[in-house]
């Protein structure tokens, strides 16, 4: 077992609306991440994957709130810290964040340099602007940018040379990990594969030393990451290696997501298609027992009762389901 | 230009009074700053208790000190029936009209007429003098005089038809010859009197040196500055820009031989700040930056009852001043339903007056309770002139609605169709009354006679247009566009008040294309003609005064137009911050309050003070 | 499945703009759809599938080219013939929140199409017995639905009422623009189930926009591959995905990650 | 709708501006009716009296009258005429007149008057006093007499035909008279304005005037920008080259510039508050034809736009159901601003003279026209202006603020 990235300890935040209402998006998320390992995170919208990654980062602005919980980076408990302190001292540094949208966030106005520059200038002020340059120039090297892009302007560059970029400017500074929210989604299938390329290369390479990987495409997950854990409702209902979690899920919900996987190769037309009804449940009032029962066609009247905690059950494996792994395995071999 | 002025300085009031957001004098402030600003730049060092300031006189730089011109816009060379303004050039008498009377002043002694009144005999004063040194002569008079015949100027033109010559008898002697009409007598003497009381005189030598450098074009002798002019009065030009106009004292001015005033003029300057529109200048006059202010102040009681400031009026009580000019609403005789007299006197008779005056004039007028309507001004010259005993019964005060009514109800003037208003021959009465816009005073009389038309069942709505508009329709012979509408009528002069009969019932005027003289409803009266041609040459009082009678008894019969309000010649209020000792209703100096300017008001600038 | 020509179009060309900014949307394309086929365009942003969709649709104009319907020039010019027309073909679009008027309720949107197919003078009761019919098509109860308004549902809901509205309309073609692109994967595969209903229970043609080639392959009887405005490859999805001709097509489908076969991350 | 409604009146900024237009609607229409009449009758001869409450002297000495024994009445008396400022002023005339004040206290009142009795006279004319001193001597002297003498005034009626007095009744200083037996009592809260007029009266006109214009000039400002903008918007292509061309032209030319042109080519006899409220609504649509334009060209490509279309709806139905609706709030919220730009509008027009004719029917504009004409604002004349400008501010700011929380509303980034 590698060195520990990133812990989470039972993570809980919440959004609060114009009507004082509270939402309760992550609502107890333990997890971690050794070094040089990725996680993926999948889930429908709207189950609170775009908000955990927000949360990751200790950085809270409004709606959003802290409200309990532990994010420990590479031993340090960030959670704590005031947003002032987070913002100098783990951001960039620490833990960057990519958004989805992220390529529109560079000022068209400004050379792609002036933005590392601003970064470094933050957290390495001893630097001068020619060693930000030759640095930069590396760097891009590397990650198969071309250095003129340094020179040019944002809107110069197509969306995903773009995003490209915007990555490789987030993790000027190696940080330990780097949280990716649906990074590729805006993109045509080239520049996605181009997008994801880089981010292996970013792990090969030992710039980052972590990553989680948001997405709702799972394919693309089960090909970037090493494990994957599924969320619903807030919480977490399966953790698993990528392959497992692909071929072999567990949770229902799992099950069900995993099996709307649809892929351009042999075989894919004689699959069967699952389809979960309905919506996942209001955050503002969680059902009691499992938030899944209520889509759930194995629920008994139980589920609705009982919530369950995650449970081990293989290596590196936990799920949060009330049914044990065989019963649920022998119900879904029998369709 | 000034239109616009107006336009900008309203805008920036109404941001001023939008974002002041109180105290009404703080809309006041950007005018109090132009004000400072015109001090700074042109004259900073005009020492403040040696300097008569005015206001209400002049409006937009001037053109030029050209006394033979009409349009220099200068307030130090321009005529004024009532008094022409004497500082600079002078006349050879100075009119009063406080009580009519001729004081000499280039003039030595009384005019001598002749025994059938067709000539007057003018004698120089030897110390007359023109600026350059040397003497006034007669020769100076009859070359000015002819000079504005040749040219054409307003001076000869108007005088031309009665005045057949002016000739130098010799260097001190001046002769004026009535035009004389077929029967031999003088066509009206009145207009000599009036040549000697309100014509200025120039340097011949000067008009010759004008003539040689414009090789004696009429044109070009009217529209020349005269920036090298001679002139005869106790002052001279010294500086002129557009934010003020000032005149410097001639310290060798001959006036200050013991034969005419025996001293110099208090003032060493005397000074008109140009300001954009008369909220400016009022402004100016109740800081004290202005010493008269020939302005319209409304409720002028107020500057000094209220805002207790060291302000006064030539009399102390209302009406304040000498009232000399009669506004009057006329009637367009051409208008259906106006050419019958039962109409026009029921209106007439339903306006409330007192309204007027006391809105309109803010009670600078002597009410018609006072002073009982005629042709006459209020003055107790003229008064004493017809017979009041005999058109009392005619006479009307106002606010009569009754009378009124039953006037038009005897007539048979009704409402038939019961919507309010009476018909006459089937045509519902309805008239618009108009003035000028902006002229407020007037535009406030014109909804009182509205609002008194409305009381009749007349309909009578008020339009206000442009001056510029309003001036060129009513001068028309045949205009039918105005119905109801007022005009003014001469000030004080020797030539009144027969002038007065003349300007509003005289049919000289009728079908006259750009007629500017009067008589604007178009009315038309035989009987009256003789008796405006009669006028002129009566000597013998008992006559004058059953003519003026008689005159007074055709207009309130017919009215052809009906006196508004009674109005000074001009308004004249003083602020005694720096100057002190101005002439005042019964103070027994008999100097009329003609803003110290006009006439022999001028006497005034001799007897004032500087305060302690 | 050698069957009669529902659709076809030879030589479809779409110019947007002059001069500078002129820019060719679709170019020249042939098609040819048959009845009763599920044929799917596919193609990336910017490739001319929702203009050829727009197009096929009679919401735009085509500059140049010509297209048939069941066989004969399609004459779309008069408001009568455009009426008569959109009986015959019909939509789904990607975003079910703005395909609704958010101030009608629900039920105006079925009535619509009852009134549409001339049942504008049934009597309510009928009409609900309509309405309740295609709900229970899409897996969705009438009596839950009726007098909401659309922003009182899911995603998933409200493409499936869009679906009841086609049920309701019964097209001889329907046109799906990227129909389950908004929606989650879950709820997927419900809309392509009813999809596969609506073609195989009413017959009807349906014509499927996506980007997602590996869907298309799964729902499709023959693809079109669309790049730039011109169509690179077509044929039955079978051969056209799993062994592609064009260029295009293979660089697109070694562009997609799989599950069971290599992503080969060297190519870019 | 009803949704909608309670949202609104969530709005903080909504309901101040609504309960502020609704007290000036309030004023609008109530104080007519307690206070009926034209509104254009002249009550007072004479300009500008102040506000207050008016007592009927020619009824109040016929009514009945109680007889109260005040004793700090005749200092009261006194003290209304005569002023700390007026009794050093009376030392200086002292002064000025060589009178000896040795030991003279300006407060010791009765010795000041006795003086001032015995020596006052209004024929001195001292050197170096100004004219205007003495004036205000002879009023403080005349003031005094009226109060100093403590007799009973007698009351009497002149014989018109005889001109002979008969006495009716004598008043003492001691006789009051209760308000409400007086016949006539005239509240004037507002005073009157420079034609006599009660300026709250007036006032009350004038809103409704106002608002008139505003909600005329407002809706055809709104329909002729909503026509073009849904026109342009919806059908595109020439149709819409063509009216933005036009649109273009409007908004180049500055709206108040061709508002002051307009007013002043249609001459004064025409412009009514109709005439004005048109040319006003003529003038000031481009906005609403942009915005309009704007939100439609977007929701033109809203499928359910195309939806529509493909279910055979003809394009006024669709621009009705599917485009109006959506556009509404902003249709709102631009009728709103353009009633409060036109009723600025017509304040300024009728500022410079070239509002509604004059007379038929008050106008704020032209009642603060009217009374800078008559320099209501130098002269301290408030009540003549300020409430005119209070209101013009306070509908403008209310209609304001209403379309703010309308647009916090209806749009929902503006939301926090």
């Amino acid at each position: 077992m590698g060195k520990v990235m990133l812990e989470v300890k039972d993570l809980k935040t919440k959004y609060i609306t114009r009507f004082k209402e509270d939402v309760y998006a992550v609502d107890g998320v333990t997890l971690q991440i050794e070094e040089g390992k990725s996680l993926g995170i999948a889930g429908e919208s709207g189950c609170g994957k775009s908000t955990l990654a927000l949360s990751l980062m200790g950085y809270y602005f409004a709606p959003l709130h802290y409200t309990s919980g532990d994010i420990i980076i590479d031993g340090r408990n960030v959670s704590t810290l005031d947003t002032d302190e987070v913002r100098r001292e783990v951001l960039g540094k620490e833990i960057a964040y990519i958004p989805q949208a992220a390529m529109n966030a560079l000022n068209p106005t400004q050379k792609i340099i002036r933005f590392i520059e601003d970064v470094i200038k933050v957290h390495k002020p001893e630097m001068t602007k020619p060693e930000v340059y030759e640095m930069a120039k590396e760097r891009f090297h590397i990650l198969g940018l071309p250095e003129k892009v340094l020179d040019q302007y944002a809107v110069e560059l197509s969306g995903g040379m773009k995003q490209r970029t915007v990555i490789a400017i987030s993790t000027i500074l190696s940080p330990k990990v780097l949280i990716a929210d649906e990074p590729s989604s805006a993109l045509d299938v080239t520049s996605q594969k181009m997008v994801i390329k880089m981010l292996r290369d970013l792990m090969e390479k030992g710039y980052i030393k972590s990553m989680i990987f948001i997405t709702h495409e799972l394919p693309l997950l089960y090909n970037v990451t090493d494990d994957i854990m599924v969320m619903y409702a807030g919480q977490i209902v399966e953790r698993g290696s990528a392959k497992d979690m692909v071929f072999d899920p567990i949770h229902p919900y799992s099950k069900g997501l995993m099996g709307s996987i649809i892929v351009p190769e042999t075989g894919t037309r004689e699959h069967e298609l699952i389809a979960i009804p309905g919506t996942p449940p209001n955050l503002k009032k969680p059902p009691a027992g499992c938030r899944f029962a209520a889509r759930c066609k194995y629920a008994t009247p139980e589920c609705k009762i009982y919530n369950m905690e995650m449970k081990e059950f293989g290596e590196g494996r936990s799920q949060r389901c009330r049914f044990s792994v065989e019963h649920l395995r022998e119900v879904y071999a029998n369709g | 230009m000034k239109r616009k002025v107006v336009l900008v300085l309203c805008l920036l009031m109404t941001f001023s009074m939008v974002f002041a957001n109180g105290k009404g004098d703080k809309g006041a402030k950007p005018e109090e700053q132009q004000v400072a600003a015109a001090d700074d730049a042109s004259s900073g060092t005009l020492p403040r208790n040696q300097t008569l300031y005015w206001a209400g006189l002049q409006w937009g730089s001037i053109n030029g000190w050209n006394v033979l011109s009409d349009d220099m816009n200068n307030f130090n060379v321009s005529r004024q029936a009532y008094g022409t303004r004497i500082t600079m050039f002078e006349t050879l008498y100075m009119y009063n009209f406080l009580d009519g009377s001729l004081e000499p002043l280039l003039a030595d002694g009384a005019p001598q007429w002749n025994a059938n009144k067709t000539e007057v005999t003018v004698k120089i004063k030897k110390a007359a003098k023109w600026s350059d040194g040397t003497p006034v002569t007669a020769e100076d008079v009859a070359y000015s005089y002819n000079t504005g015949v040749k040219i054409g100027n307003t001076s000869g033109n108007s005088n031309k038809p009665y005045i057949a010559a002016v000739e130098a008898k010799d260097a001190q002697t001046v002769v004026i010859k009535a035009a004389l009409n077929s029967a031999g007598a003088a066509k009206n003497p009145l207009m000599l009197d009036n040549f000697i009381a309100v014509e200025y005189v120039a340097q011949k030598a000067w008009i010759q040196k004008l003539e040689a450098r414009t090789g004696g074009d009429a044109t070009k002798m009217k529209t020349d500055p005269a920036e090298d002019v001679v002139y005869s009065g106790p002052y001279g030009p010294y500086f002129a820009d557009d934010q003020k106009v000032v005149l410097v004292r001639n310290d060798n001015y001959w006036g200050k031989d013991a034969s005419m005033w025996g001293k110099l003029p208090a003032p060493k300057y005397v000074a008109h700040t140009i300001y954009s529109d008369n909220a400016a200048g009022e402004v100016a006059f109740k800081s004290g930056e202005v010493d008269v202010s020939q302005q319209f102040n409304s409720n002028v009681q107020d500057l000094w009852e209220k805002d207790g400031l060291p302000i006064s009026t030539y009399m102390a009580e209302a009406p304040y001043g000498i009232c000399g000019s009669l506004p009057t609403a006329y009637y367009n005789l051409a208008i259906p339903g106006l050419d019958n007299v039962n109409v026009r006197k029921a209106i007439a008779m339903a306006v409330d007056y007192d309204a007027i005056i006391a809105n309109a004039m803010t009670n600078q007028s002597p009410t018609f309770d006072q002073v009982p309507r005629s042709t006459m001004n209020p003055t107790p010259g003229e008064q004493a002139l017809y017979d009041q005993k005999a058109v009392a019964n005619l006479q009307w005060v106002g606010n009569d609605i009754a009378g009124a009514n039953a006037l038009l109800d005897k007539a048979g003037i009704k409402d038939t169709n019961g919507d309010g208003i009476r018909e006459l021959n089937g045509k519902k009465l309805s008239f618009k009354a108009s003035c000028p816009n902006g002229w407020t005073d007037w535009m406030a009389a014109i909804e009182i006679v509205a609002a008194a038309g409305e009381k009749i069942g007349i309909e009578i709505t008020s339009v206000f247009p442009e001056w510029s508009v309003y001036q060129t329709v009513i001068t028309q012979a045949n205009q039918t566009e105005y119905e109801i509408f007022m005009m003014w009528s001469d000030g004080s002069s020797p030539t009144m008040p027969w002038n007065r009969v003349r300007q509003l019932m005289s049919s000289e005027y009728v079908g006259v294309e750009g007629n500017w003289s009067g008589n604007w409803g178009q009315y038309s009266n035989p009987r009256v003609d003789e008796i405006i041609s009669a006028i002129p040459a009566t000597t013998d009082a008992a006559k004058l005064r059953s003519l003026y009678t008689e005159a007074n008894k055709i207009y309130l019969t017919d009215v052809p137009s009906f006196t508004l309000m009674y109005r000074p010649n001009c308004f004249h209020a003083v602020n005694e911050s720096v100057w002190t000792n101005y002439p005042e209703d019964g103070d027994g100096q008999n100097i009329p309050p003609g803003d110290l300017i006009h006439g022999y008001s001028i006497a005034g600038l001799y007897t004032i003070k500087t305060v302690k | 499945m050698a069957k009669e020509l529902c659709l076809s179009g030879k030589n479809v060309t779409k110019v947007f703009g002059f001069g500078d900014k002129k820019t060719v949307a679709v170019n020249h394309v042939d098609f040819d759809f048959h009845v009763g086929e599920f044929v799917s365009i596919v193609g990336e942003s910017g490739s001319g599938k929702t203009t050829l969709a727009k197009m096929l649709l009679g919401l735009i104009h085509e500059t140049e080219g010509e297209i048939s319907f069941l066989g004969k020039p399609r004459e779309i010019k008069g408001r009568k013939q455009k009426r008569e027309y959109w009986k015959e073909i019909q939509a789904i679009f990607q975003d079910p929140f703005s395909s609704y008027n958010v101030f009608h309720k629900i039920d105006a949107v079925l009535l619509d199409c009852i009134k549409m197919r001339g049942g504008k003078k049934l009597p309510y009761e009928k009409k609900v017995e309509m309405m309740t019919e295609a709900c229970s098509f899409v897996n969705l109860k009438f009596e839950e639905l009726t007098n909401k308004y659309p922003f009182e549902l899911s995603g998933g809901q409200m493409q499936r009422l869009m679906i009841a509205r086609i049920f309701l309309l019964k097209p001889k073609i329907l046109l799906a623009d990227e129909p389950t692109s908004m929606i989650d994967a879950c709820s997927r595969a419900t809309i392509l189930e009813m999809l596969q209903n609506l073609r195989n229970e009413i017959g009807m043609t349906i014509i499927f926009i996506t980007h997602d080639i590996g869907l298309a392959y799964f729902i499709s009887d023959t693809v079109f591959i669309m790049e730039k405005g011109n169509i690179v490859e077509y044929g039955p999805a079978e051969k056209v995905i799993l062994n592609p001709e064009a260029e295009y097509t293979k660089r697109l489908i070694s562009d997609v990650p799989k599950i069971h076969e290599e992503w080969d991350l060297s190519t870019v | 709708m009803k949704h909608i409604l309670s949202q609104v009146f969530h709005s903080g900024k909504f309901v101040v501006g609504f309960c502020i237009f609704m007290s000036i609607l309030l004023l609008m229409i109530f104080y007519p009716i307690f206070n009926p009449g034209n509104p254009l009758q002249i009550v007072s001869i004479g300009t500008f009296a102040e506000p207050g409450i008016y007592v009927s002297v020619y009824d109040a000495v016929d009514s009945d009258m109680n007889t109260l024994k005040l004793d700090e009445a005749p200092a009261k008396r006194l003290d209304s005429v005569l002023k700390s400022e007026d009794r050093v002023k009376m030392v200086m005339w002292f002064d000025a007149a060589g009178i000896p004040v040795d030991n003279l206290s300006i407060h010791d009142t009765e010795a000041l008057l006795t003086l001032w009795e015995e020596n006052y006279d209004a024929t001195i004319r001292p050197e170096g006093m100004t004219k205007a001193d003495r004036n205000y001597f002879q009023r403080l002297d005349g003031n005094l007499k009226k109060v100093i003498v403590t007799h009973d005034k007698v009351l009497a009626r002149q014989d018109p035909s005889s001109s002979e007095l008969s006495v009716i009744r004598t008043i003492e200083d001691t006789d009051y008279v209760n308000i409400k037996k007086v016949a006539n009592v005239k509240r004037l809260p507002l005073g009157t304005d420079n034609f006599g007029r009660d300026v709250l009266k007036e006032l009350a006109a004038a809103i409704k005037t106002s608002i008139f214009i505003g909600l005329v000039a407002g809706s055809i400002a709104t329909l002729i920008g909503l026509t073009f903008g849904l026109l342009s918007g919806f059908i595109g292509g020439l149709v819409d080259d063509f009216i933005m061309f036009i649109t273009n032209i409007f908004t180049v030319i500055p709206a108040f510039v061709l508002l002051i042109l307009i007013s002043y080519s249609i001459g004064q006899d025409q412009r009514g508050p109709t005439t004005v409220a048109v040319v006003i609504g003529l003038t000031v649509w481009t906005w609403t034809a942009r915005a309009v334009r704007s939100q439609v060209i977007s929701l033109r490509n809203r499928d359910h736009v195309n939806l529509s279309k493909l279910s055979g709806h003809n394009l006024f139905l669709i621009i009705f159901t599917d485009i109006l609706p959506y556009i509404a709030s902003y249709v709102i919220m631009a009728l709103i601003l353009q009633i409060s730009g036109a009723i600025l509008a017509e304040a300024q027009l009728s500022l410079l003279g070239l509002g509604p004719k004059t007379t038929e029917v008050p106008t704020l504009g032209l009642m603060m026209n009217w009374s800078m004409l008559y320099t209501a604002h130098l002269n301290g004349y408030w009540w003549a202006y300020f409430p005119v400008i209070l209101t013009i501010a306070l509908i403008s700011f209310s209609l304001n603020l209403m379309n703010t929380g309308l647009d916090q509303v209806f749009n929902p980034t503006l939301r926090d």
